[in-house]
């Protein structure tokens, strides 16, 4: 078989994708931690406008979500489709350039905006009306470029992966559009006001705010790690109809899925019903992308001591089936009925966050930078391992702590004195959750830590003085051909 | 199977019929199944006196009232932060042990692990061992077969009950709801706890087993990546085994291929494969294999409990000699003694240290008295009729101790302010004398005023205390006096 | 069944692939969006939900701008202890004119879809000024520069396009914003012909300091009108229904 | 191009045969467990479909007729009757002696809150803190109709000049601007009130408002201005003014009062509510 040399790929941008979500992910944790000391320690909103939570609150989640994860989205679909199509990127370097600088600016401008105030108020949607239409323009560049380079590969069938990263272009594209639609007040003004009103709108802003974990956070997520599993433990993807079934019932289940966010609100019933059931329908189709990622590794097990990245991966499977568990369980509308609006949320969003999309990130990163930089392995596989022990026990730390506190507050809320009154004053239940946000904020800086031992980890990959030799990829099956 | 006839969508399981074995490991195994098998049943049963009018059960989790009750200790539900703590050092037990042990947790100790063992011993009893079992469930159905897959699944279902009853009791007065159980007198929700705990037992122990920890537990997932070169895990000395052969040949290893271990195995598969995802490490295989080296007379030890640096080590020293016991010998001493003082192993004993420190100095300084203040948010101040100003507060006793007690309320940060607490009694010295109930919470509304003569600044800091008969300061709570900007 | 399909053609096509993926993932979404605005008795048939007030809705606009609802739901679930802590149970009603929605999704601190009218004008605003100074244990965080004047000049415009959005502000409403807005913010001009505009709108010196128009007084006069204009003794069961 | 459909050694499956950057698939079947545990997640969903409101539909409400909504009233309901016998006990017993007994006065206290935000916050303000336009403060010493447990009971009974109760309060103050005092009298008089705050300006005047007092206001408001509940009069002499402290706004009340209007509550709540918010109110003030 023909191979095309691998500098026809196009890499620079991926190279500055790769260190674009290193930069971000540090950034979108230290304003988790900043924000997680604020809720302990109010004194550090400081009573200016552009440091108190409410505004700093979008800039931790929109990092988080759109910066870090975006990159590390962008950076491994760009790769990845490369790579399965044996394929040029369509639109080569300068489509790369374009959609690098153009999700930065769109990262920044959005950020911009929270500190100063600019906001949609809808969460994870907050970036305001012209952020929007710029993403939109960067987002369709994105798709072009994508199925672009599936159209001109030289390989018969698209890999697996790429048809979650595809979904994922195309659904975020639908949702990111529809959730957006508004009216600016104009005269030139930064503001807006939305299409949809109350109701409707909770129902298009939890469709959009369900499904950007459904596709931006989960199947982007798992078409990255239908890529770098197989890769990092080289052996074949465990079950191709497992591929096909859980591919088609995701996607097709999850879009559902958003009213379980609205239970017992306004929404009308029907609608909280249909929510319901969807999500514990989701359930087995979520487990679907475990098996395969887990059962890929029968085989390769004892590669996981020696393999800093792999593990992350593979600890990354885990968090994803844990709360891919517990999102259909919080679902059921009585469990919801205590844990909503409770921290328990936050622990499950961040078991999801931390765990999943960051640790399959994570891992991905300490494959691709040896790969993207041509250097024969990392800096440190210690360091990296402590980032892996350092990383874990700030999870444990924080999902247990909101875990408990959120059943606590839960209980507060309802518990009533012998005479049938409210035993609790909210004040009460503020005052409880002290020690819980001292512990939560005690489990981020575990977390940041390891990513800034990450940082300097593949920095000094990148810079230390090596031989030219090209890289050995870690697990490269290449030579096998 | 081929290109040109697809395989079919699924398939079904095939049943893993592991084989009786005996030995150390299954030893320590049964007495470890007794022991928490007999301590999850019991411990309901246990009674702890803990005075008139309130539970004696010695572990209850009080979900009417929200107390959890664990023989001495008493939470209410703003100490749940006591659970957090051991969550915490579960978890980070679990990685220490880990990291120590490798997956004894999940050989020994898991409940799936503790449950498939019962409901394989009970299978064993009605059905026979491994070969009895797989002649009879190739058999057509007759008579026999019936009765004994009927005794086998009753047998199940009675400890799924069990199981599922002993559940709901940790959660009611034991005695009581076995009664309302049996009598039909439980109320809705119990039957379906019941309900739903029996059917999840007999599901997992009696049918999904080994595919629990395969597929759907995350903490596998974690043990793997947990593991180093310096944890004990089950490992097959493949530099003594290999290569395997009859016994009667020459030229071979140890492994006589005989297969026991792979027989033994609850999850089904080949030790000597290496590591894999499906060993739960539980070390029946090496029970099975000391028997048959027993038996065949070679030392034993062929599979057994080892890190895998030391694997690496006795590899090294083997390829160095020839074959025969010198080269065993050798090979066995070239190991070392496991380094368990780790960096990691340090850290996580460290962290658990603090949280058990933390946890401890928690509950021997453990609050019994509690108060907290509410000021009123409208009016934020009452003007009065001579000018003077007031501030109305609520405030709240948490009392955790089964006794009655007086507390003198005293006002701190503001003197020349008179204080009243509405409904509340003056001690001697006039000050109000507040009653707690026993176990519980009482309010009381406070009226604070600030005499017309007295100049305050419009906002001023101030606490309220509690002092108990021998004028301790036992509690106080921190609110703040408002007035008119002057 | 499966035996004869083929996913062959499906993954050898982008085209394919990407129509059927839309198509897949619309389905759920149409299904749950569309019949929102088609039935009518998704949104409660009760009398007294009226558009807000020019200065409720700079105020409303500084609360989206503050990221409140972070913190803070307005959406009262219909549970014993909901009921009995902050009232009636929200009704979609209420928030037919809230662009964006702020039902929220955590509550940090107090559910507010009632709070209005629950506390007086002063201790809001000294409450937003200084959380710590009233509830020693809140963990707010402090919004004293919101002391600073209202930036009024885009109030039309905005009623302007909430009206293009289907909002029923007439053009009197919008050519007399400026003035409504001062007007409630006066207790001591004539309300006749704002409250002819805005029924049950309450006047007030929401700050407590008349000489100034801010973003205080803004965020106050919308604070205590949340979740009052509803007059719950008036229901009917049967108006509560939604479908 | 030709399939490489190879044997996998470690599972012994087949391949698809595809290769992509040296990934590979196996063919491997679904697991059962896997397939049948989604089954059942699907026969639970259809089952809860069937059961609850889950259609667009107007009127598809499911087998049981459940709705979020309708759970609630039939919660506060039973709840409302676990209450009953508190209720029962407070409505038989007087104020004075709910006030007295700690069980009754904490549940009282509590009832008497939720029941004052639903019928009084309206016009006196969350917490009672009154509200301009002539609502009384609840929350001050001061009192029109009396601050005693029983005197509170019976304004909340029957109210204040209203149609709806023969019982209610009815005295009012004359209109003295229309032809009863002259525009210098009221001037005089308002002095005269003005210095029993010590805020007189103009000696003269209130020597001679102090006549105009004593045949004009006396009967009522007192000799000395410190009101007579019975009438309802304000005490003059204290720091607390319903209408305005100013002395324009004191004279504009002599020439025209405005008297308040307050609705009896005996048809509309309970005895048993009208006890608790007594006690309530009573606390609200201190009382007397």
């Amino acid at each position: 078989m023909p191979s095309r040399s691998e500098m026809t790929y196009v890499e620079a941008p991926i190279r500055a994708f790769a260190v674009a979500t290193m930069f971000w992910g540090v950034v979108g944790f230290l304003m988790g931690v900043l924000i997680a000391s604020q809720l302990a320690w109010p004194l550090l909103n400081l009573d200016l406008p552009w440091t108190s939570f409410g505004r700093l609150r979008p800039v931790h989640t929109s990092a988080v979500i759109f910066a870090f994860g975006g990159n590390a989205l962008l950076c491994t679909s760009l790769y990845i489709v490369q790579r399965t199509c044996r394929a040029r990127l369509f639109g080569g370097n300068d489509m790369g350039w374009f959609l690098f600088w153009g999700y930065q600016f769109f990262i920044v401008s959005a950020a911009l905006g929270y500190v100063l105030g600019v906001t949609q108020g809808k969460e994870y949607a907050e970036p305001e009306w012209y952020v929007d239409l710029w993403l939109t323009l960067v987002w369709v560049a994105y798709l072009v470029a994508f199925a672009g380079t599936i159209v001109k590969r030289e390989e018969p069938h698209i890999y697996v992966a790429n048809w979650f990263f595809l979904a994922f272009i195309i659904t975020v594209a639908m949702l990111h559009i529809v959730n957006n639609l508004a009216l600016p007040v104009g005269d030139g003004s930064s503001h807006s006001y939305g299409l949809a009103a109350g109701v409707q709108n909770a129902m298009i802003q939890w469709w959009y705010g369900h499904n950007a974990v459904g596709f931006f956070l989960t199947a982007g997520f798992l078409g990255m790690m239908y890529y770098f599993i197989p890769k990092q433990a080289n052996r074949p993807v465990y079950s191709y109809r497992l591929s096909i079934v859980h591919f088609w019932s995701l996607i097709f289940l999850y879009i559902w899925a958003g009213p379980h966010h609205l239970f017992y609100t306004a929404l009308p019933d029907w609608a909280q019903t249909l929510g319901m059931v969807f999500s514990v329908m989701l359930w087995m189709p979520s487990w679907g992308g475990m098996i395969n990622g887990i059962m890929t590794l029968s085989g390769a097990w004892d590669k996981l001591r020696t393999d800093p990245g792999l593990r992350f991966s593979v600890t990354a499977v885990g968090f994803y089936g844990m709360s891919t568990f517990e999102g259909p369980v919080m679902s059921i509308r009585a469990v919801n009925a205590l844990s909503h609006y409770t921290d328990w949320t936050i622990g499950h969003v961040h078991s999801g966050a931390m765990g999943w999309v960051g640790f399959i990130t994570f891992g991905a990163l300490y494959w691709l930078f040896p790969v993207l930089w041509k250097k024969k392995g990392l800096y440190s596989t210690r360091l990296a391992d402590w980032h892996f022990w350092i990383a874990t026990l700030g999870i444990v730390l924080y999902i247990t702590a909101m875990w408990v506190s959120g059943i606590m507050q839960g209980l507060m809320w309802r518990a009533y004195d012998e005479n049938g009154f409210l035993q609790y004053s909210f004040i009460e239940t503020v005052a409880a959750m002290h020690p819980y946000y001292v512990i939560r904020w005690l489990g981020g800086v575990l977390y940041l830590s390891g990513a800034l031992i990450m940082a300097f980890n593949l920095y000094k990959t990148v810079t230390q003085v090596e031989g030219s030799q090209p890289a050995a990829a870690p697990a490269n099956a290449l030579a096998a051909e | 199977m081929n290109a040109v006839t697809p395989p079919s969508l699924y398939a079904a399981h095939a049943k893993v019929q592991p084989r009786a074995v005996t030995g150390r490991v299954r030893s320590v195994k049964w007495a470890v199944l007794i022991v928490l098998l007999g301590l999850y049943y019991v411990a309901p049963w246990l009674r702890w006196d803990r005075g008139p009018g309130v539970p004696d059960q010695a572990i209850l989790v009080d979900v009417a009232h929200a107390r959890l009750f664990f023989f001495w200790i008493e939470l209410w539900p703003q100490e749940v932060y006591f659970l957090t703590g051991a969550l915490v050092l579960g978890a980070i037990g679990l990685f220490a042990v880990t990291s120590l042990f490798g997956r004894v947790w999940c050989g020994f100790t898991c409940p799936q692990t503790v449950w498939t063992d019962l409901f394989m011993w009970v299978e064993r009893r009605i059905e026979g061992d491994r070969n009895a079992r797989i002649k009879l469930d190739a058999e057509p159905w007759s008579p026999r077969k019936r009765r004994l897959k009927f005794y086998k699944h009753a047998a199940w279902i009675g400890v799924a009950m069990a199981t599922g009853g002993a559940w709901i009791m940790y959660f009611n007065d034991a005695p009581t709801i076995a009664w309302q159980m049996l009598t039909g007198q439980a109320g809705l929700t119990v039957y379906f706890f019941f309900g739903l705990f029996t059917l999840t037992t007999y599901t997992l122990a009696g049918f999904a087993r080994e595919q629990v920890c395969i597929y759907m537990c995350p903490w596998p997932r974690f043990q793997g990546a947990m593991l180093d070169d310096q944890s004990l895990v089950v490992t097959y000395r493949d530099w003594r085994g290999e290569p395997r052969g009859k016994l009667k040949e020459e030229g071979h290893g140890d492994c006589v291929d005989c297969g026991a271990c792979v027989h033994v195995c609850p999850t089904g598969i080949d030790i000597r494969e290496g590591q894999q995802l499906p060993c739960i490490g539980c070390g029946l295989c090496v029970d099975a294999c000391n028997e048959v080296m027993r038996k065949v007379d070679r030392p034993q030890g062929l599979i057994g409990f080892e890190t895998l640096g030391n694997l690496a080590a006795s590899q090294a020293a083997a390829a160095v000699h020839a074959p025969g016991p010198a080269r065993l010998a050798a090979s066995m001493a070239a190991r070392r003694f496991p380094r368990l003082l780790r960096p990691r192993v340090l850290v996580y004993g460290a962290v658990l240290s603090v949280v058990m420190a933390v946890m401890a100095g928690a509950f021997m300084f453990r609050d019994t008295l509690s108060v907290s203040v509410l000021r009123d948010r409208a009016p934020l101040f009452v003007q009065l009729s001579d000018g003077g100003v007031r501030n109305a507060f609520t405030i709240k006793i948490v009392n955790k101790t089964r006794e009655v007690a007086s507390y003198a309320l005293v006002l701190e940060g503001a003197p020349g302010v008179g204080i009243l607490a509405q409904g509340a009694e003056a001690d001697a010295q006039g000050r109000p004398l507040l009653t707690t109930r026993a176990d519980g919470i009482t309010e009381w509304r406070v009226l604070a005023t600030v005499p017309a003569g007295l100049r305050l600044p419009a906002n001023q800091a101030i606490s309220f205390h509690l002092h108990d008969a021998g004028g301790h300061d036992v509690a106080h709570a921190r609110s703040v006096l408002l007035g008119p900007r002057p | 069944m499966f035996k004869k399909f083929s996913h062959g053609p499906i993954e050898r096509n982008v085209l394919i692939l990407g129509v059927l993926t839309l198509i897949t993932v619309s389905l759920g979404g149409l299904a749950q969006i569309v019949p929102l605005f088609t039935i009518e008795s998704t949104i409660e048939r009760v009398a007294g939900i009226r558009p807000y007030t020019p200065l409720e809705l700079m105020g409303r606009d500084i609360y989206v701008r503050e990221g409140c609802y972070a913190c803070h739901s307005q959406m009262i679930r219909p549970f014993r202890d909901e009921a009995e802590r902050y009232g009636h149970y929200s009704l979609a009603a209420e928030s037919i004119y809230d662009r964006p929605f702020q039902w929220g999704s955590k509550r940090t601190g107090p559910d507010l879809a009632r709070v209005g009218g629950r506390y007086s004008d002063d201790w809001q605003a000294a409450h937003l000024r200084s959380p710590r100074d009233l509830v020693p244990d809140s963990i707010m965080p402090p919004y004293s520069f919101l002391d600073r004047p209202l930036d009024a000049a885009r109030v039309p415009a905005s009623l302007r396009a909430q009206q293009r959005l289907g909002v029923p502000y007439s053009d009197e409403h919008v050519a007399q914003a400026m003035a409504d807005l001062r007007t409630q913010a006066d207790p001591d001009a004539d309300p006749t012909a704002f409250n002819r505009r805005y029924p049950r709108a309450r006047q007030g010196v929401f700050d407590g300091n008349p000489r100034q128009l801010t973003e205080m007084d803004a965020l106050v006069a919308y604070l205590q009108m949340l979740g009052t204009l509803v007059q719950f003794r008036d229901v009917t069961p049967e108006q509560l229904r939604q479908q | 191009m030709a399939l490489k459909i190879e044997k996998d050694a470690v599972s012994g499956t087949d391949t698809t045969g595809h290769e992509w950057d040296g990934l590979r698939e196996l063919n491997t079947p679904l697991p059962l467990w896997w397939l049948y545990t989604w089954y059942a997640c699907i026969a639970f969903a259809a089952v809860w479909v069937v059961l609850y409101p889950a259609l667009p539909i107007s009127g598809a409400t499911g087998l049981l007729g459940y709705t979020a909504r309708g759970a609630l009233p039939a919660q506060l309901a039973a709840e409302n009757a676990a209450r009953e016998p508190m209720r029962a006990r407070i409505r038989a017993a007087t104020p004075e002696a709910i006030a007295a007994d700690p069980t009754l006065r904490a549940f009282a206290v509590a009832g008497g809150r939720i029941a004052f935000a639903n019928n009084c916050a309206a016009c006196h303000g969350a917490g009672g803190q009154g509200a301009t336009g002539g609502y009384p403060s609840l929350a001050d010493d001061d009192w029109l109709w009396g601050g005693e447990l029983a005197d509170i009971h019976t304004t909340i009974t029957h109210g204040i000049r209203n149609q709806d109760s023969e019982e209610a309060r009815l005295s009012a103050m004359p209109v003295f601007g229309s032809g009863i005092l002259t525009t210098a009298q009221i001037r005089d008089v308002t002095e005269h009130v003005l210095s029993l705050t010590q805020r007189a300006t103009d000696p003269a005047a209130a020597t001679r408002g102090a006549a105009v007092f004593t045949e004009n206001c006396a009967s009522c408001h007192g000799e000395n201005g410190a009101g007579n509940p019975q009438f309802g009069a304000p005490n003059l002499s204290d720091q607390i003014w319903l209408h305005g402290r100013e002395r324009a706004q004191i004279m504009a009340y002599i020439t025209a009062p405005r008297m308040g209007v307050m609705p009896a509550f005996s048809g509309r709540l309970d005895p048993a509510m009208i006890n608790m918010l007594t006690v309530y109110v009573h606390t609200l003030g201190g009382g007397r």
